[in-house]
């Protein structure tokens, strides 16, 4: 399987007055053409930073302090700002969470879209308008034709995010970055959005980095699920695998927090604590404090990812495994 | 224990003003300023407002580093016979005097209107709005001739008396319109926020809320404004007392010193314009200065 | 030659009739001419548009006219324009009451004489005839300016921005607060020591601009330099100053009048009726630094209340009372104010020159004594209603004589106050009966010789009573380009007959 | 959008009512226009007779009452000082204030934008700080001073420009103007500029301010991640989003500009309404003083009007008619 | 599990009980009856006389009944803009109703909130705000913002006290006392909802309205939210009203579960009957549209079509342009609420029996 998409030892700093922070420790995961991957992960994890570093939109004083990104083999993470700009857009296309103040609320959203695809596409504008008028079609607008040169705060929720969406994907972009493309919105909304985005992948062909918290979403949607901790990947693998078998505790302790549709339970399953600020990430293992089967070495040293079953895990539980499958591969 | 000083050091802010070098030598300069504009008659090598003291002869005395000058009169003499540098400092203690306390009138009247105008809204916001828009069409200039009209009609006998009050007066009463503005818009943003509406669900009376939960929140483009006023008021300052509704001529302000040196510029007397010029421009800058700094500093979006 | 000049007023009308201004009635005499006018090197008065004058009776005057005089819209001068003219200064709205008192009536004796009469003998009705300019009374029925103004009317009189007058200059535009551009008159009756072509006039209200233009060449000449700025004006190669004398004397009021003044530690009695405290505050003043530090020179210290040009004056008056600190302290104890004390003091910020840095340094010198001025100044919009209420204790003024005859001065300054102008700047209300009955008498005395001893009879008591105390006579200074060549007049106007461009 | 307008100007009148009336209170104190009149030594008779035909004489509110009456029908009566319509003066003198404010606006936002876009977008360079530091000159120095110290440069010692006047003037109707010449640009280049620092300044900060507001929001790291240029993003995406802000304190300053453009007008013997209004209160010219304030006034709400206008134009948000959407 | 008052009968909406019955037949903590609320959003009073547009009001909240019972929890669920957040917004007297009222343990809550007994009301009724960040003032530290309701209602003065009764406070939802002196800023969502809970706990309310209180949060965080708010609910008996539109933690939460469409409540049945056998087609289809987590891969049935506009409902049943179901009555009549079965429904052919 080709990589589309390759992140390999990511770190994300922030230079603070308290010494430099470091929100991304080491991120690694590839996504394949076509393939849609997820991300969990407890709030202030680092999803949004992955997503973010990918586009190369971190914000300032925030910078990529090591790590490679490679797009189709060709690294990324250090172009020049007018060779990146070329790449955003065109070759990745980017989602945000808040469909109400991505777009700007001053410009008709058919400017919007025709812009976008003037910028990358060699068309002319009769041309682009056309293209455009055709994406919101795609994105199940009706009546596209009269809606275009409507502004943004005249449509719904559910409506811009599709909008977004058709700016996302108006340079047919082979990598999509969603993130929380469906937090703010309603179910029967969050529905409609998310078939869109699954058909519209399956019909271009672009693979998906999704970033969400419900993990209904996920388990519908993705091919496979990176679960974030305090900015590192502590387990990655094939969706239906880490939700039902996950390998990492965190990963597990997380599946025990959604509330069940169909089991009933007096107390939901939490897990006690929270995670560590950035500045105070314990030495060994992020989770180590909070985690049930903490062992000695949780407490000092760092586990890598490594083959847990069917998925990968940080976690020394699986070292036995790791150590095993490497003696076969000897 | 701990004082409020140290914890100040320690938050954020002064986290912050530690690290802006800016914001240090501001506040060293307006520190240097204050302190000695508050203790004139101890730090003045004279004193100007004495007019028995004063020499005519030893008039337009050019600074000390001339071969004319004296070092009794490190930068000289004006018209008068005064020493600049003690003329500085006395007339920056009157000009600081005058330009904060209009100015804290100012943002007492024009934030009390703002928020009431924002929180309350309605006809109330109405009316004071469209005070707003007649105060801005008059001249701080005329206003006080108002004040000083109806001051003379009132208390006829009560000139030097009257003279601070109608300047801070006059200045507070044009000065409050943009803080009424500015604290109205951030407060009809303000009050739709939640923890408003917290307050109000906890029972809070609505006075208390503006007071206590609007008010903090709309103090940061006040802050800047008003060290911009400070200047702007010393500046208005001297052009009252010019119509003779303000300091008199034999003790001037900083303002007034700067306008009579108006008068020197050709003359080759240059001491007499500069040196007042260059006082004003340091205590602006450096208010400004640190004015910039706070607001930047109150941001947490920019910390 | 084109003159391009400036100053810091604007004339507020072209109607020579309705407004008495020092500064206006100058640039009107360019282009309007009065029967008699002062010459400018002598003072004397001579003939203008009156070919000649005879005293009928002392209350008549006989004028021939010149003839062959034309307006610029080339009508031929008459004798009725004279008493249209002159009648038209007389209006209710006219300003020129103080030039027209004692006239009685103007009467056309032929085309070209007239008849002045007056209500009783004038001494100084020539000196008066110099302010009262000729228009052409056709050109103003025709453009229905025949009142200088009309106080229910809903429009301007054509009057106020066209001119038509017989004098060297024409009215070609007039932009207020921006230009006035006057040509000269090719058809002018006179012969005039003038290569003048055209005159273009900018008024310049702040002191430092008008130094620049002067200094960057965009005027050759500035009628009210800053004082300040002369010594470096008289250094630039390029520039000269010349200076005279004016005929305006500045000098401090006392309330003489109140029992108690207002603003003042002394409670129950009023320390400057008393002789000695007023010859005190005299006597402290140090008029010559003043003169040589705040002037620069450019003032000529007097004890009198008039300047020497002026009918009355003469060296005895002229002089002051000794600057004397000691004597002065002396004077106080003795009056019983051994510690001083606590006065009101005002001054006007924008009317004299230096004002407010005379009284500044005035205000330093009494506190040498004990006495305690509170100076307040302000600009003389303010200034001159405050003290015409009585509302000053000290105040400054300075009083000027269009006439040349000291009577003007003392009627206004030292008389008491009351019906027909008198004192009606006596704003301290000094008030000594011997003074009013020698200027009563005065009034209408008109013989030569008696007269100028009433005259200085009453300067002198002005003197002995220390009624005021006089400062000093301003010397107003010109600035120009080299090339210019002027004639300085005491009236502060320039002649434009005499004016050349080299 | 008529009603709007209406509203508004509605609101202008009884605005325009309220500083007539103040303005009048106000002249009680200024001075006595009879005395200007009639010179100093005016008799009482006199004095009372002038003030019957001036109608001084009758009581305030029926002062009042007629010349808001008079002024319902575009009297605003004769110049006591001058003798001429106020109106005539005002129209007169308006073109000359006009054109220096529409110049110095234009000048301050010219200038100012870029600059506060640029302190903005290179938030803590050497040239950003520099920028923000100077402009605080411009705060803290008397207008007064600074105009006297361009002239001092660029007309005494460099000879470059005028230092007074309007130069040549083109008449145009009633409307006289300075911008058709060279020379008339040549005397417009330092009023204007000494007017516009001051608001050069202001606005400069005001950018940078909403600059850094705008610069996080959601929408413009969209615009990034769709790949736009810099220059679409920084320019069209999110200097449009500033507008508003800046054109309110813009459109308040230009009425200010208009309004007290007294100094500047003075310093360069600008012949604009500013000089009127000054001598106006030197001569206790009630009628032109009352004028003024009135056409200050109006001018204040015809350019919130204009403003809130505009903000309709530049945001689609404001637009009152709702046809579609939610 | 059996809720007293759980299976309502058609009376106690129409009438009330009184007061002194009370003691006999339990009443309902919390009243609601025919609440609405109305919004005037016509254009201003000149525009409308020149443009000749007729006033506008927006039925946000239109007629809405529904009782809990002490120790209950009734959950809200809806699509956006159904006028949930309205209806909250009411009971704490954030806005007056324009008709209907609301009775809190027998006494006229808008009546009370209006007159001096009100504080003693505010006391008793609290609210969780949707948003962790908006509902804290930031310039406050976490001390002074749970202590406010106490000085408030003067339940403690002293200020040592004060902060004993805040740590305690702290304590019961999961922070520390030491947190006390920290700002909003320094907090993590979850936590930030914990103050907020604290500071709606501080004067021991009975009842707690709270509107979307996990919406922003990650599951582990939601988890522990969820939990302290079952604890506190067994430990001093709340009653909550529940909004949210996370079907799975409704379902986890509450006793009863109302859904509302356009202003009204269309359904309102106890918990597991609405799960297991939802009536009206909106609750259908709202169910449908849930995401399984267990069914991966899965498409789902969004609800089909689009949110009609407030300002101009739909004639009859508001619902009928999205109903599959939809016939000439539903178009014409609106249905009124109904109880079938023990359930509660708005809905001409669940009441026809053709679905
Ligand atoms: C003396 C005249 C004034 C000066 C020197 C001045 C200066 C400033 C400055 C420096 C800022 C902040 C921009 C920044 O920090 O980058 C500002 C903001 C502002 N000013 Fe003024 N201003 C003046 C008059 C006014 C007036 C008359 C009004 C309204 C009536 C006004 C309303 C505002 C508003 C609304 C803001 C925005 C506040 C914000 O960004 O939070 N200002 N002004
Ligand atoms: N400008 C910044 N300065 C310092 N730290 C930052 C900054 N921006 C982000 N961080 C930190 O980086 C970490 C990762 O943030 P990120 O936004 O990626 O979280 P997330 O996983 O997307 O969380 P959420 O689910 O809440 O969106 C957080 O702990 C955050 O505090
Ligand atoms: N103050 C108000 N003025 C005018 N309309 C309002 C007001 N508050 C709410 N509305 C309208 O009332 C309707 C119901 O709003 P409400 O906030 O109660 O919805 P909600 O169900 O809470 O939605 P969400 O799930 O998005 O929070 C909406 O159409 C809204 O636009
Ligand atoms: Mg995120
Ligand atoms: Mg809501």
């Amino acid at each position: 399987m080709d990589k589309l998409l390759e992140v390999k030892d990511l770190v994300v700093e922030f230079p603070t007055r308290r010494g430099v922070l470091r929100a991304l420790d080491g991120v690694s995961f590839d996504i394949a053409p076509g393939e849609v991957l997820g991300v969990v992960g407890e709030s202030g994890a680092g999803k949004s930073l992955t997503g973010a570093a990918i586009i190369g939109l971190l914000e300032p004083p925030g910078r990529i302090a090591g790590g490679e990104i490679r797009l189709q083999g060709e690294r990324i993470d250090h172009l020049p700002p007018a060779q990146m700009r070329r790449i955003r857009g065109r070759r990745i296309g980017a989602i945000f969470q808040d469909p109400l103040t991505s777009l700007n609320p001053l410009y008709t959203i058919g400017r919007q879209l025709t812009e976008t695809i003037l910028t990358h596409l060699d068309v002319t504008p009769a041309q682009a308008r056309q293209r455009a008028i055709e994406l919101l079609k795609d994105t199940g607008i009706p009546a596209a034709e009269e809606r275009i040169d409507h502004y943004p705060h005249q449509f719904s929720g559910g409506m811009r995010q599709r909008v977004v969406i058709a700016l996302a994907l108006a340079a047919e972009p082979q990598l999509v970055v969603a993130d929380e493309p469906t937090t703010a919105l309603d179910v029967s909304i969050q529905a409609q959005i998310i078939t869109l985005l699954k058909r519209i992948c399956r019909e271009r062909g672009a693979a998906v980095m999704l970033v969400t918290h419900d993990m209904g979403v996920i388990a519908e949607t993705c091919d496979r699920v990176a679960v974030m901790y305090a900015g590192r990947v502590v387990e990655i693998g094939p969706v239906h695998e880490v939700i039902h078998r996950p390998a990492h505790p965190y990963t597990a302790g997380l599946m025990r927090c959604i509330p069940d549709m169909e089991a009933e339970r007096e107390r939901l399953h939490q897990i006690d604590g929270a995670m560590p600020r950035l500045n105070e990430i314990p030495r060994g293992c992020a989770f180590h404090p909070r985690c049930d089967k903490v062992m000695l070495r949780c407490h000092d040293q760092r586990p890598n990812l490594m083959p847990a079953g069917a998925t990968h895990a940080a976690c020394w539980l699986h070292e036995a495994a790791t150590t095993a499958a490497a003696e076969i591969a000897r | 224990m701990k004082s409020w000083w140290m914890r100040w050091w320690d938050s954020d802010i002064g986290y912050s003003f530690r690290t802006s070098p800016t914001a240090i030598v501001a506040a060293l300069i307006a520190l240097v300023c204050g302190l000695s504009a508050l203790l004139a008659p101890w730090v003045a090598p004279h004193n100007p407002f004495d007019l028995a003291s004063l020499d005519l002869g030893s008039a337009r005395l050019p600074p000390a580093w001339y071969p004319e000058g004296s070092w009794t009169y490190p930068l000289g003499t004006d018209d008068q016979g005064r020493d600049i540098l003690s003329a500085l400092i006395y007339g920056a203690r009157i000009s600081l005097f005058v330009g904060l306390t209009s100015v804290l009138l100012s943002v007492l009247l024009g934030v009390t209107l703002g928020l009431l105008a924002g929180f309350l809204g309605g006809w109330v916001d109405a009316l004071l709005m469209r005070l707003c828009d007649i105060m801005l069409s008059f001249p701080a200039i005329l206003i006080a001739l108002l004040i000083a009209g109806i001051g003379r009609a009132l208390f006829p006998n009560a000139h030097e008396t009257l003279a601070f009050g109608v300047l801070i007066l006059s200045i507070t009463l044009t000065g409050w319109v943009q803080y009424a503005r500015t604290v109205r818009g951030s407060t009809l943003v303000e009050r739709q926020k939640e923890y408003v509406q917290a307050a109000r669900v906890i029972g809070v009376a609505p006075l208390r809320i503006m007071r206590r939960h609007v008010l903090p929140n709309v103090l940061g483009p006040v802050l800047v404004l008003a060290t911009i006023q400070v200047a702007t008021a010393i500046i208005t300052e001297a052009t009252l007392s010019f119509l003779g509704v303000g300091a008199p001529p034999t003790s001037p302000s900083l303002g007034t010193l700067i306008r009579v040196g108006n008068d020197y510029l050709f003359s080759g007397e240059w001491w007499i314009t500069i040196f007042p010029g260059v006082m004003l421009v340091i205590i602006a800058l450096s208010v400004n200065l640190l004015g910039d700094w706070l607001r930047d500093a109150l941001n947490p979006r920019l910390r | 030659k084109p003159f391009k000049w400036a100053s810091a007023g604007e004339i507020a009308t072209w109607d020579i009739h309705s407004q008495n201004n020092a500064l206006q009635n100058g640039i009107h005499a360019a282009v309007y001419e009065s029967l008699v006018y002062y010459n400018s090197r002598t003072f004397k008065v001579e003939p203008v548009l009156a070919a000649s004058w005879r005293e009928v009776s002392p209350t008549q005057l006989r004028i021939s006219l010149r003839k062959g005089v034309k307006f610029h819209d080339g009508t031929p001068f008459t004798a009725d324009d004279v008493v249209f003219s002159i009648q038209r200064a007389m209006a209710k709205t006219s300003n020129f009451a103080i030039y027209t008192q004692g006239i009685d009536r103007v009467v056309k004796v032929d085309d070209h004489t007239v008849d002045i009469i007056t209500k009783g003998p004038n001494p100084v009705l020539l000196n008066q005839l110099t302010e009262l300019r000729m228009m052409s009374k056709a050109w103003a029925e025709k453009n229905r300016s025949v009142e200088p103004r009309d106080m229910k009317a809903t429009d301007e009189t054509f009057a106020h921005r066209n001119a038509n007058g017989t004098g060297p200059f024409i009215l070609k535009q007039w932009v207020p607060d921006q230009r006035m551009v006057l040509e000269r008159n090719p058809n002018h009756w006179g012969k005039i020591d003038s290569n003048v072509t055209q005159i273009i006039y900018t008024p310049i209200k702040a002191d430092a601009t008008r130094m620049a233009a002067l200094l960057s060449g965009e005027v050759d000449l500035v009628l009210d330099p800053t004082p300040q700025d002369l010594p470096r004006l008289r250094n630039n190669p390029n520039l000269k100053v010349i200076d005279g004398v004016e005929n305006r004397t500045i000098f401090f009021g006392m309330d003489q009048f109140r029992d108690e003044l207002p603003g003042s530690n002394v409670k129950g009695k009023n320390p400057l009726k008393d002789l000695r405290v007023r010859k005190a505050l005299y006597q402290a003043i140090d008029i010559d630094t003043i003169h040589r530090v705040t002037m620069r020179g450019l003032s000529q210290p007097t004890g009198a209340l008039v300047a020497p040009q002026v009918a009355g004056w003469n060296e005895s008056v002229h002089k002051r009372y000794p600057y004397d600190v000691e004597a002065a302290k002396r004077l106080l104890a003795e009056a019983g104010y051994k510690d001083g004390f606590e006065v009101d003091f005002a001054c006007p910020n924008n009317r004299y020159i230096n004002d407010e840095q005379i009284c500044q340094a005035v205000a330093a010198m009494w506190a040498k004594i004990g006495v305690k001025a509170k100076l307040r100044t302000m600009p003389l919009v303010t200034y001159f209603p405050m003290i015409q209420r009585y509302e000053a204790s000290i105040y400054m003024l300075g009083w000027g004589v269009p006439t040349f005859d000291a009577l003007y001065t003392l009627q206004s300054l030292l008389h008491t106050p009351g019906p027909g102008g008198d004192g009606n700047y006596n704003v301290g209300r000094y008030s000594n009966p011997k003074m009013d009955a020698i200027i009563d008498r005065a009034k209408t005395e008109t013989d030569p010789y008696i007269r100028p001893r009433l005259l200085t009879e009453a300067l002198q008591l002005q003197n002995d009573d220390v009624a005021h105390i006089p400062l000093h006579n301003q010397i107003i200074p010109w600035a120009m380009k080299k090339n210019i060549e002027v004639v300085h007049r005491a009236d502060n106007r320039i002649d434009w007959r005499v004016l050349n461009v080299n | 959008m008529l009603a709007f307008v209406v509203r508004r100007l509605l609101q202008a009148a009884l605005v325009m009512l309220s500083v007539a009336f103040v303005a009048f209170m106000l002249f009680q104190y200024v001075g006595d226009p009879v005395l200007q009149i009639l010179g100093q030594d005016a008799t009482p008779e006199q004095v009372a007779e002038v003030r019957a035909a001036l109608g001084l004489d009758q009581h305030f509110f029926v002062q009042f009452a007629v010349f808001v009456w008079n002024a319902l029908h575009g009297d605003f009566g004769m110049s006591i000082h001058q003798g001429v319509p106020v109106a005539r003066l005002i129209a007169e003198r308006f073109p000359a204030t006009l054109e220096l404010a529409l110049v110095a606006a234009a000048l301050a936002l010219l200038i100012g934008i870029p600059m506060g876009v640029y302190a903005a977008l290179r938030r803590g360079t050497f040239l950003a700080q520099v920028f923000m530091t100077f402009s605080l000159l411009g705060v803290s120095l008397p207008t007064f001073l600074i105009g006297i110290l361009l002239i001092l440069v660029f007309s005494v010692s460099l000879g470059w420009l005028p230092s007074f006047g309007r130069g040549e003037v083109v008449q145009w109707g009633w409307w006289s103007t300075g911008l058709l010449t060279a020379k008339g640009w040549r005397h417009l280049i330092l009023p204007a500029l000494t007017l516009a620092i001051f608001q050069l300044t202001l606005i400069m900060r005001l950018v940078r301010a909403e600059m850094l507001e705008v610069l996080r929001t959601d929408y413009i790291k969209f615009a990034r991640a769709r790949g736009l240029s810099d220059r679409t993003v920084h320019f069209g995406h999110a200097l449009k989003n500033t507008l508003v802000p800046v054109m309110t304190i813009t459109g308040l300053q230009l009425g200010g500009l208009i309004a007290f453009a007294i100094i500047t007008e003075t310093v360069f013997q600008w012949p604009g309404m500013g000089l009127l209004f000054i001598q106006a209160v030197t001569f206790a010219d009630i009628p032109v003083m009352a004028a003024y304030l009135c056409l200050i006034a109006f001018i204040f709400v015809v350019i919130n009007l204009i403003v809130d206008l505009l903000y309709v134009a530049v945001d689609p948000r404001l637009r009152l008619d709702k046809t579609s959407g939610h | 599990m059996s809720a007293p008052v759980a299976e309502p009968t058609a009376a106690p909406v129409r009438q009330p009980v009184p007061a002194h019955k009370a003691a006999a037949e339990p009443t309902p903590l919390v009243v609601v009856q025919d609440l609405a609320r109305t919004f005037d959003v016509s254009a201003p009073w000149l525009n409308r006389v020149l443009e000749r547009k007729p006033r506008q009001w927006l039925h946000a909240v239109d007629g809405v009944s529904f009782e809990i019972a002490r120790g209950q929890t009734l959950a809200l669920v809806g699509e956006s803009g159904c006028g949930k957040s309205t209806v909250a917004r009411l009971l704490v007297g954030l806005y007056t109703p324009t008709r209907g009222r609301f009775v809190f343990d027998g006494q006229d809550a808008h009546a009370a909130y209006a007159s001096a007994q009100g504080r003693q009301l505010r006391r008793r009724i609290q609210m969780i705000f949707q948003d962790p960040y908006a509902s804290l003032n930031p310039r406050w530290r976490v001390e002074d913002i749970v202590a406010e309701p106490l000085r408030e209602h003067d339940l403690l003065n002293d200020a040592a006290a004060l902060r004993e009764r805040v740590g305690e406070l702290l304590r019961s939802v999961g922070l520390s006392p030491h947190d006390m002196v920290k700002y909003p800023h320094q907090f993590s969502g979850g936590q930030r909802q914990r103050i907020s809970i604290a500071r709606a706990l501080a004067t021991r309310p009975d009842f707690l309205v709270c509107d979307e209180p996990t919406s922003a949060l990650d599951v582990s965080v939601q988890a522990q939210v969820l939990n302290i708010m079952k604890d506190l609910q067994r430990q001093q008996g709340l009653t909550y009203l529940f909004i949210s539109h996370n079907l799975a933690v409704v379902r986890h939460v509450s006793d009863h579960v109302g859904v509302m469409y356009l202003g009204r409540l269309v359904e309102l049945a106890d918990k597991r009957t609405l799960f297991t056998q939802p009536r009206h087609p909106y609750t259908r289809m709202l169910l449908d549209a849930i995401p399984k987590l267990h069914d991966t891969g899965r498409a789902r049935t969004p609800v089909q079509g689009e949110v009609p506009n407030p300002l101009n409902p739909p004639s009859g049943c508001a619902f009928h342009p999205r109903c599959p179901h939809a016939n000439a009555r539903c178009r014409a009549e609106r249905p009124t609420l109904q109880t079938l079965g023990g359930v509660r429904v708005a809905c001409h052919a669940v009441q026809e029996g053709r679905i």
